[in-house]
């Protein structure tokens, strides 16, 4: 259709996408998704951090980590508004998330075992999220771009954060440095398929990357996030448990083993380490927190009616 | 007993930041768990500065006492006995009302105190309760009209919330209860005298509680035993949760 | 991998110790809260039964290692990542429902242990599989009865038992796990291959979900990581919980 | 009347009553009241040490925590049952101790706030209760009297227990001994006040002197208390807080400072540290079990069912 071509051509000039242009229901459906998801990938984001809270070694460490999580948070909440200019309620996005119909990222179906675990997640974890984030804050659709802004500058910090946590540990008692490796262990793969499948098996990735939604494809962005992280792996003097690893002299880029993607289609069928504790400490707070909303709601329109009265 | 001016600063200084410690701490367990996102975020950023309270009591503790122990070193190397928290702030969270009734029944002392110890004239005492002035008439603000909108709420809202002040009553005399060292800082002009704080935050509780259709608790026997590290059986397990980590790695530093 | 007799007999060991221990610290966390009294008596001493068997297998292990560490010391001084109980006995109690089914299923597969071990070529194996097979039977023997008694008892307990056997099944597979240890110790004729046991576990759990009116889980997807150290997220707590005393006082001597 | 008359003829006499025998109404609900408020005393008192299991500091300690808090349900149950050789049900026990209505020892609202407090509620708990339990071995009421048999022997065995755990740690590192004084200090106090409350203030003695029910005076048993306690600690190297405490040589008893009533008082308007926690404990487990009963009796049922079909 003529809407269809004409929206082509603004996203082809890099135009923005604002909530009241028109837009193919595809594009909407598709934004609708992803909004969701990676808001949905805070809120439970914080629940395996959050475990580590009050068991911080120190009281710098519990403060910056409850920052962190706070920051998560807030995500949670632009992306959510990001979603509902697309005309969606943060509701009804929560019941799906709570009825087990939407996603969210597999990565916080790991446990986090160790206080190495929150280094190794700010490091990796959030790393490979900046790597899928930061080309998304050039996103054609307008408030998700300047949500992923806001976003990305956060996680950079986590990040950091993050890499200086482990290198306290690397540069720790033998103990400290046993749990840096550990988590490495345990981290690394999973990192690894945040990427999400190789182009080849990955659907819908060329209607996104002509909608400019994605701009880089899963393969690309997953080996940009192994060159950038195995030397700061090295340079921590820890090892990535991946026996086939090398650079190649010649491309610049550093060559890895194969992914075993069978444990990844495991979680995302529900079989994940922590897959059902996540989402019943989500259903939880939810339900228990109900007679709180309730009250918050009726005492608002008690409030609202006290002003009528008042002012009429 | 008399005490001299530093000693009273350490225990003064130790009950501060252990009663925010403890606070904080039970706040950050509601992290991820609270009733929306928006009071998940606000809990958290209230725990935060609770947190950030207790490092600079302890801070200030720890060189009032003169012995080389850090923020760090009294938060995780002291058992129960050694902590002055008062018991209100270790009492569990129970539901969201619980926990924001004990909230504001400390945040309306804290307010208080802090007003009166950002002039005082110790220049160390002035400036961490200048600092915290600042984030805790925002938690009063926050917990009272919490307490406003579940008193005044649902049926149930309400009813909750009056369990939770019901209980939690009880809690609330020790936080005027004079010790060595508050006597000590008030006879030396630092600090003012814990009892005289009584008349405000009653009548600040009284309008908030009178708002959220509430009822307030008649006055009557206390628990004590903070002040003295004689504690509830739940500080124990916080402790054993929180002091994890530096005691199982005695010598790692973080 | 292979590895010598005593290195095998030392994580065998540590498994069967670190899995009583857990599963009876969960069952202790039941004293003074049990449905009835004569149950709360029961499951008290379950626990302490399960607590005696990961002293005798947990003082074999510091024998066998020869590094000097007796029960205590590993009990009180290893983190999660270093304790090699199975991930179905740290799952938290829940309700009663989940706390029975999550025994009925261990206790099937350590009488069965215990049965074969009872016949252990290896003196110190034998002597202590003999000892607990005695109370292993009694276990088994009231656990079972209990998944009857509530999966054929009301609509409500019913569908709880049934809720708390789909949770837990996932958790089964590792009981049969083979690891280095215990794979050498069944080439070396002083274990069971584990894998073994399954047929006649199963048919007993077969046996009594169906007097119960239960339906078995289908075997599927099964959760590991236990016997590399590799934990679910409470067992962190349970330790810290645990170990504190010995944690906070290294020096001394109780 | 001739049955009163007779009744405490064979009191006089030491003869045990039974519950078949006659017995008058007083004697029958002093029992009953006596009676139930030691079971639920054992029954509450599983909570402050129950308290600790979780965290004893060895597992032999941990082993014998667990069989000391068994034996102390046991004593529960038979002394649920002896009361019902009155007349009364189990049930009708617990609902009055779950709605406030009856009383329990109120030592046990007292906190376990240290690994010392389960010595020193082993030697000085236990101690005082066996020297109010003993005399009740010769009580007339015969089930009674046989039940306290029994408990008076485990009893013995846990107060050797306790002060063994003291012994260790009062000979133990400065802080181990600073934890036993510290305990010491709290429960001492508590300890004198379980006897009850001076003999002039005391309703009810004389006639239960009369009926064998009460063989010594409260202010005789805390006396005993004392003479045997005072060198217990005096071996243990630990400080007895009470400045006026001395040994009068003519006599050969300690004489001991003024107790505090106002404190004992107050726990008994419900004003204890923890007189609110123990009650909900109760309540808690009571309520959350409630299903599991249910499904007892109905399998039960089924299972009677079953067997009348069958043989029917």
């Amino acid at each position: 259709t003529d809407n269809d071509i004409r929206f082509q051509e603004r996203i082809d000039a890099e135009e923005k996408i604002e909530p009241r242009d028109w837009m193919p229901d595809g594009y909407r459906r598709t934004l609708v998704r992803q909004i969701a998801q990676h808001a949905h990938s805070e809120i439970v984001g914080m629940l395996p951090e959050g475990n580590w809270i009050t068991r911080a070694p120190s009281l710098r460490r519990k403060v910056a980590l409850l920052a962190k999580v706070q920051d998560e948070g807030g995500h949670g909440l632009y992306l959510y508004s990001a979603a509902e200019t697309l005309g969606v309620s943060r509701d009804e996005l929560v019941e799906q998330l709570l009825a087990g119909k939407a996603k969210y990222s597999s990565i916080f179906n790991y446990p986090t075992l160790t206080w190495a675990d929150i280094g190794a997640i700010g490091w990796l974890v959030d790393g490979a999220a900046i790597m899928n984030q930061v080309p998304l804050c050039r996103c054609s659709y307008g408030p998700y771009a300047r949500a992923m802004i806001r976003v990305c500058r956060e996680e950079s910090f986590h990040q950091r954060q993050g890499y200086e946590l482990m290198l306290a540990l690397a540069n720790g008692t033998a103990e400290q440095k046993r749990m840096a490796q550990d988590a490495l262990n345990r981290w690394w793969w999973p990192s690894l398929m945040m990427f999400g499948p190789s182009d080849d098996q990955s659907a819908h990735s060329a209607q996104n990357m002509a909608w400019k939604i994605k701009r880089f494809s899963n393969d690309e962005l997953r080996q940009r996030f192994v060159d950038a992280t195995v030397p700061q792996a090295e340079f921590l003097g820890l090892t990535i448990p991946d026996p086939d690893l090398r650079l190649n002299a010649e491309t610049g880029h550093y060559e890895f083993g194969a992914i075993d993607w069978s444990e990844f289609n495991e979680i995302l069928k529900g079989n994940g380490p922590c897959n059902r504790e996540r989402l019943e400490a989500r259903r939880k707070a939810w339900d228990e927190g109900a007679w709180v909303r309730e009250a918050a709601t009726a005492h608002a329109a008690k409030r609202a009616q006290r002003h009528l009265k008042n002012v009429g | 007993m008399t005490i001299d001016t530093q000693q009273a600063l350490f225990g003064f200084a130790l009950r501060l930041g252990d009663t925010s410690l403890v606070l904080g701490h039970r706040l950050s367990e509601w992290c991820g768990h609270a009733p929306e996102l928006e009071e998940d975020i606000a809990l958290t950023n209230i725990a935060l500065d609770l947190v950030g309270h207790a490092r600079l009591w302890l801070s200030l503790a720890g060189e009032a006492e003169g012995q080389g122990r850090d923020e760090d070193r009294l938060a995780y190397r002291r058992d129960v006995f050694d902590y002055r928290n008062h018991l209100l702030v270790e009492q569990p969270n129970r539901d969201f009302g619980h926990t924001i009734v004990r909230q504001f029944l400390h945040d309306a002392w804290a307010v208080e105190l802090y007003e009166r110890l950002a002039t005082s004239p110790d220049a160390g005492v002035a400036g961490i309760a200048a600092k915290a002035l600042k984030e805790v008439r925002y938690h009063v603000q926050h917990s009272a009209e919490w307490v406003i909108r579940l008193g005044d709420g649902t049926a149930v809202s309400h009813a909750k919330t009056q369990e939770a002040l019901d209980r939690l009553w009880p809690y609330t005399g020790e936080m005027f209860e004079a010790d060595a060292a508050s006597s000590a800082l008030a006879a030396a002009g630092i600090a003012p005298a814990l009892a005289d704080l009584r008349a405000t935050w009653a009548a600040r509780v009284a309008d908030t509680v009178a708002e959220a259709t509430l009822t307030r608790p008649a006055d009557g026997w206390m628990h004590k035993g903070g002040l003295r590290g004689e504690h509830s059986e739940h500080l124990g397990y916080l402790l054993a949760e929180m002091q994890f980590l530096p005691r199982a790695y005695p010598d790692a530093v973080w």
